[in-house]
């Protein structure tokens, strides 16, 4: 159990997939304008990214490791999420077409995230069994969206600011990202990995 | 039910001592009165007069159009010269009857006649009222009769005459209360027969004891409370005077009779008292003429359609320094451009600033230091209200009760970088309201 | 100037007509302007900034001089080149500048002031728009960059105070000591002697610049209360917050956690709590949304004192809060006079 | 080898086959026309046509809700291309329009009635008295037009007056939707006489605020053609459906009426006139 809390600490505030691993920069700068897409969008995450992690761990575990294929690993991992994510586009075209709109090219772009691939990856460096890798999962996306919530507050506000015209947009959204990277450097060392 | 102290609010230099020593006195008729048509809210009365007519005074010269509207009088003898656009004192160009006194100044037939009150019945008040052009004299210029008439299912309870004047310089409303207030009180009584209320208090600010002594005595043998505030600004502003005073919380975007209160100005229960008693319809009313740009601040009693030129005039004329002329208080009040701008029913003063004394908006960034937030006693965020205004970001700032707004002034008052907020809620508020008239 | 201009030019066209100014209501106004505040929370840090003066020397005055030097001049000179109205008049540029000195050590060399000076003014405020718009303090962004690129200096290096820093010698701050003493033996060695407390509140430590001497932080901080320019809700909720949280784990395992009131005084809690998490700008606006803010700062303070790898948190917490800001002003929002009612009537 | 390539396909088979199933039990209904008009048009969703974006713009086309020419900024060239996507015809014939300031007075020529403090935008300025200008009908020049212009083709000159680039202009209509005052039309480019003037003041009142607001002398209209220039109100119009010869420019005492070229033919001598005043 209390590795399962640390795994979740670790994941969410040290080692923040977004601010400390950089990965998943893309929907973090771009869906981040409205605080309501970017809940959306890390919903969608947090659910891509949870199932990913299991998908890939079993399929890893049962046909890879049984067949000595690790080497396909990198290959089968995209087939697999990006098989699913388009489930998700799909099933949310269908449920909730607003959301589906104001996530628009993001949602597609789930399937080359680094993040998705990254969790399912880091899940087998570590050696984790399947719930750790679950949980390791969901705690990184929560992650990445309590980024997300973060910066979309920051971007609407952003939004109200004198920027000088050159630096307007993403010039000054990766500025942020990196003073909001420098405070989340205050967690290092909390957990050991 | 105790009252209690409003959130927010904000404590201005008073500088009522410029005119509240002075007595009221009547203004000699001027050479020439720009009589407006538009002196209410709601619809504008009609025009019936002609270029050439020759009025009496107390004469009807504009017939209400609809509930919500009174018709406007002659305010003396003469004959009309024309009919133009002139600026009104609200801040816009609009039309009124230029009217030359023939000197006599001789009433209408059936005008100016004392008459025995205790025959009317509560309509028949109402009618007088409405008749003689009554409407709220504390600047926002409702029509009386409205008032008078709510609802069958909200039942008043409590009449209050507001004599706050929280506006900093203005002392027409105390100079009214000093000088008369047996007659404020019994005008008042009509308004309590029309809304069969028994209960009334007078609500006075604290900085005028001479006010609170006087209508004391006046009112000690008629059972009304006459009630002392503290002295913060906007203490006159009806929500903020109904929670002072009982404690009652009157809801955003209902009226004071939501919560069984009718709040009155006390210069409109004299002017109800002077219609009622005497058939003088609404022609003249008390503005308090002062500020450190006029000569000789005072209050006077002058009739409506006077120039706002021939008043200050007569006052003594404007300080070679004076930068701004304001239609009613520095907080609240109208800016001119022109002299020509005429005494309306609403204009409660006329003041005048100096240069140096001015509050001139730069409009810096917000530096969110919240000044305004703990000043605004509607407890609205002004800070962030104005950032979306200014970005013309108008559903935001709806979103933001935009709308609660009552343009009292106190954020701006307040603000260290000089963001003229009061002007962006106007217009903020003009947008929500259009969009939402084109929504429905 | 060409506001003049237009106005002679308008004179000549009608002289018959006086002109009045016209402007929308409030006509009349308090008077204060931002410099007037910003200087009142300068005379606030002086006490603090003389003390460190008195503390650690020369070097202490240096480092003040050049921080706000450079502070103020790096605005002059951004706001020169993108051609906006030079604003270090209203000297939040050397409040800044100020700030960020009592935060540094007083053997910072000069150089990296002058680094931590142009991240604060430049990069954290001045890309943002400047005054009013940046999202995280400023002085804190250039404590932090310095801390993460310089750890030698801006750790390693403090003097020991002594009378106007006649002897420099180095040491270490309290909150060092103390995991210093807990890395190597595993448990605390901290014991609050009455002496210790009195040296500790005087500020008789080693410290960056304004954080030593929590009796004149405090001194600033009431006055700042009682002029009005902050509200107590922020530096009690985050004073408070440390105390209470670090009190529990101090009940759990007082072996390892150390006394809360310790963690109370020491470090740059007090300059934090007043100083810095109390910027306008950064910091939320309404006093539900202060409350908040001041006890995310504390919780993140304390979890980063007793778990991370720095030994003091105060700067990193207010930061991370920083970030929440927009957030929190977003949800906590001031109850329209009356709207509560409203409510209640929708739901009946 | 055989593994990964049985392994692989077979992990392809089962992902198409959920794939499949999926899309089956969530169809959407959807127009493809949609996509294709939205890839014709100019994408800037500047709102010039009504609708929030170029999106909803190409689903009301795809719908029959919208006629094909209704973006314009696209102009002509989208309005074919959407023909061809929806397998209608265009006629075309469109004459490119761009944005006109109907008034000549800036601060050189024309008077003010107070000194303005407050918002510097002119909705919010024509709260206060309508504005600072003596001329209730004439240009408050505080730029809200140069602000909402999209394209960045509208901008303020010190004299006070907005001057739009009518190579930059789309006639997208915000600025004539934004101006209080609605002095900023939509004028076909080719035309070159414009009366630069949108006062309903009488003449003497005019002379006293403006030096080049239109007097209602008529001098004009019986110049021009027969119905080119016509009196509304004191005020004259020119109806852009006719040719009017620059000569006509010439009998108007105010030089209220110019010959300007907007789409770059001729000389530019008469933009200049405009912005620098005229006098």
């Amino acid at each position: 159990m209390k590795t399962l809390i640390l795994i979740i600490v670790s994941a969410v505030f040290v080692n923040n997939f977004v601010l400390s691993r950089f990965l998943g920069i893309c929907p973090f700068l771009g869906v981040s304008k409205r605080i309501k897409t970017a809940g959306g969008m890390s919903a969608a995450v947090i659910f891509v990214m949870t199932m990913a992690s299991a998908a890939t761990w079993l399929f890893y575990s049962h046909v890879l490791v049984r067949f000595h294929l690790e080497y396909l690993q990198t290959v089968t991992f995209i087939l697999v999420i990006a098989a699913l994510v388009q489930v998700v586009e799909t099933v949310l075209l269908k449920m909730s077409p607003t959301l589906y709109r104001a996530l628009g090219i993001y949602l597609p772009l789930i399937t080359t995230n680094c993040a998705v691939l990254g969790v399912a990856v880091l899940n087998i460096q570590k050696q984790y069994n399947l719930i750790q890798t679950t949980v390791f999962g969901f705690g990184a996306a929560v992650g990445f969206g309590f980024a997300m919530m973060i910066f979309s507050g920051i971007r609407e506000r952003m939004e109200l600011c004198d920027t000088p015209v050159p630096l307007k947009g993403t010039a000054i959204g990766l500025v942020t990202a990196g003073l909001l990277s420098l405070a989340f450097m205050g967690f290092t060392g909390l957990v050991k990995q | 039910m105790a009252g209690g102290k409003f959130f927010g609010g904000v404590h201005p230099e008073y500088n009522k001592d410029l005119a509240a020593a002075r007595a009221i006195e009547a203004m000699p008729l001027a050479a020439r009165l720009v009589v407006h048509f538009a002196q209410n809210l709601g619809a504008a009365p009609k025009p019936v007069v002609k270029k050439g007519d020759a009025v009496k005074k107390g004469q009807i010269i504009a017939e209400p159009q609809g509930f919500i509207s009174v018709p406007i009088h002659a305010p003396t003898s003469g004959t009309v010269q024309s009919i133009d656009i002139f600026p009104h004192p609200v801040g816009a160009d609009m039309q009124a009857a230029v009217i030359i006194p023939d000197g006599k100044d001789e009433w209408a037939d059936g005008c100016n006649v004392e008459r025995d009150a205790s025959r009317f019945d509560a309509e028949a008040i109402k009618q007088i009222v409405r008749d003689a052009g009554l409407v709220g004299m504390g600047g926002a210029a409702f029509p009386t009769h409205v008032k008078l008439s709510p609802p069958k299912e909200k039942p008043i309870d409590l009449l209050i005459i507001n004599g706050a004047e929280c506006e900093p310089y203005l002392t027409s409303d105390h100079r009214l209360m000093l000088e008369k207030p047996a007659q404020i009180l019994e005008g008042a009584s009509y308004f309590a027969k029309v809304l069969g209320v028994n209960n009334v208090s007078v609500a006075i600010e604290k900085n005028k004891p001479d006010a609170i002594e006087a209508m004391r005595k006046a009112a000690e043998k008629l059972g009304i409370a006459v009630r002392g505030l503290d002295v913060v600004y906007p203490q006159g502003a009806e929500r903020q005077l109904i929670f002072a005073l009982v404690g009652r919380t009157v809801p955003a975007g209902a009226l004071p009779m939501d919560v069984g209160v009718l709040v009155q100005n006390v210069g409109t229960s004299f002017a109800a008292y002077e219609a009622i008693r005497f058939a003088r319809p609404l022609i003249e009313r008390v503005v308090c003429v002062t500020g450190r740009g006029i000569v000789n601040p005072r209050n006077v009693l002058v009739r409506i359609g006077t120039t706002f030129g021939d008043v200050i005039t007569y006052c003594g004329g404007q300080q070679p320094d004076a930068g701004k002329v304001i239609g009613g208080g520095p907080m609240m009040g109208v800016a001119q451009y022109s002299l020509e701008a005429s005494v309306t029913k609403g204009t409660s003063g006329i003041v005048v600033l100096k240069q140096e004394e001015v509050a001139q908006f730069v409009g810096e960034a917000c530096i969110r230091c919240g000044r305004c937030v703990r000043a605004c006693p509607m407890r609205l965020n002004p800070s962030v209200l104005g950032i979306f205004a200014e970005r013309l970001r108008f559903d935001d700032a709806g979103e933001h009760h935009v709308l609660d707004c009552i343009e009292c002034g106190c954020c701006a008052y307040v603000c260290p970088s000089r963001r003229p907020m009061v002007h962006q809620f106007r217009r903020a508020k003009a947008e929500v309201r259009r969009k939402a008239a084109k929504a429905s | 100037m060409e506001e003049k201009k237009e106005r002679e030019i308008n004179e000549s066209l009608d002289e018959a007509m006086p002109r009045f100014l016209v402007s929308s209501s409030p006509h009349i106004h308090d008077g204060t302007r931002i410099g007037d505040i910003m200087r009142l929370v300068i005379i606030a840090l002086v006490p603090a900034a003389l003390f460190s003066v008195y503390l650690f020397g020369l070097r202490a005055l240096l480092t003040i001089v050049i921080s706000v030097g450079s502070a103020v001049l790096f605005e002059a000179l951004w706001q020169k080149m993108m051609r906006k109205p030079v604003t270090i008049g209203n000297m939040s540029a050397a409040l800044t500048g100020l700030l960020l000195a009592l935060n540094l050590p007083a053997m910072s060399p000069w150089w990296m002031i002058l680094v931590g000076s142009f991240f604060a003014i430049v990069i954290t405020k001045q890309f943002y728009g400047g005054i009013g718009y940046n999202i995280f303090n400023p002085a804190l962004v250039g404590r932090v960059v310095l801390l993460i690129a310089f750890p030698l200096q801006m750790t390693a290096k403090w003097v020991a105070p002594s009378a106007w820093g006649m002897n420099a010698v180095t040491t270490a701050t309290p909150l060092g000591k103390m995991r210093e003493a807990l890395l190597s033996t595993g448990h605390l060695d901290v014991h609050l002697t009455r002496h210790e407390v009195i040296d500790l509140l005087i500020g008789n430590r080693a410290g960056s610049l304004g954080e030593v001497s929590v009796v004149l932080l405090l001194v600033g901080g009431i006055f700042l209360v009682a002029r009005k320019i902050i509200t107590w809700h922020i530096p009690v909720s985050f004073i408070a917050s440390v105390w209470a949280m670090s009190g529990i784990f101090h009940l759990v395992n007082p072996a390892r956690y150390a006394d809360p009131s310790f963690h109370v005084i020491t470090g740059g809690l007090f300059l934090g709590a007043i100083f810095m998490a109390t910027d306008y700008v950064t910091s939320p606006i309404t006093p539900g949304g202060k409350l908040i803010f001041g006890v995310g700062c504390g919780a993140v303070t304390v979890v980063i004192r007793l778990f991370g790898a720095y030994p003091e948190g105060v700067s990193f917490a207010i930061l991370l809060m920083n970030a929440f800001t927009p957030l929190i002003d977003r949800y906590v929002k001031p109850t329209v006079f009356g709207a509560r009612k409203e409510k209640a009537k929708a739901a009946a | 080898m055989l593994t990964a390539v049985i392994a692989l396909s077979a992990l392809a088979l089962v992902s198409s086959l959920l794939l499949a199933m999926v899309a089956r039990a969530f169809a959407v209904p959807s127009n493809p026309k949609v996509e294709e008009i939205e890839g014709a048009l100019p994408g800037a969703n500047c709102g010039g046509c009504g609708l929030p974006g170029c999106g909803e713009l190409a689903r009301r086309i795809a719908d029959g809700k919208a006629d094909i020419d209704s973006c314009p900024v696209g102009g002509e060239r989208v309005a074919q291309m959407i023909a061809l996507i929806m397998g209608k015809s265009y006629a075309g014939g469109l004459v490119r329009k761009v944005a006109f300031i109907l008034c000549g007075g800036d601060d050189q020529v024309a008077a003010k009635r107070f000194y303005y403090n407050g918002v510097r935008d002119c909705t919010s300025a024509a709260i206060l008295f309508g504005g600072d200008k003596a001329c209730q009908y004439g240009c408050m020049g505080l730029g809200t037009c140069e602000g909402v212009c999209p394209f960045d083709a509208m901008h303020m000159l010190p004299t006070g007056l907005p001057e739009v680039e009518p190579v930059k202009c789309t006639a997208c209509g915000k600025c004539v939707a934004a101006c209080p005052k609605h002095i900023i039309k939509l004028v076909p480019v080719d035309k070159r006489l414009h009366i630069l003037c949108s006062s309903h003041d009488r003449g003497a009142k005019v002379r006293k605020i403006c030096a080049v607001g239109c007097i209602g002398c008529t001098k004009c209209v019986k110049e021009g053609p027969e119905g080119a220039i016509a009196m509304q109100n004191n005020l004259a119009v020119v109806n852009y459906d006719f040719d009017i010869p620059d000569t006509v420019a010439a009998v108007c005492p105010m030089n209220t009426i110019r010959a300007i070229s907007l789409d770059g033919s001729g000389d530019n001598a008469g933009v200049k006139a405009a912005a620098g005043g005229g006098v």
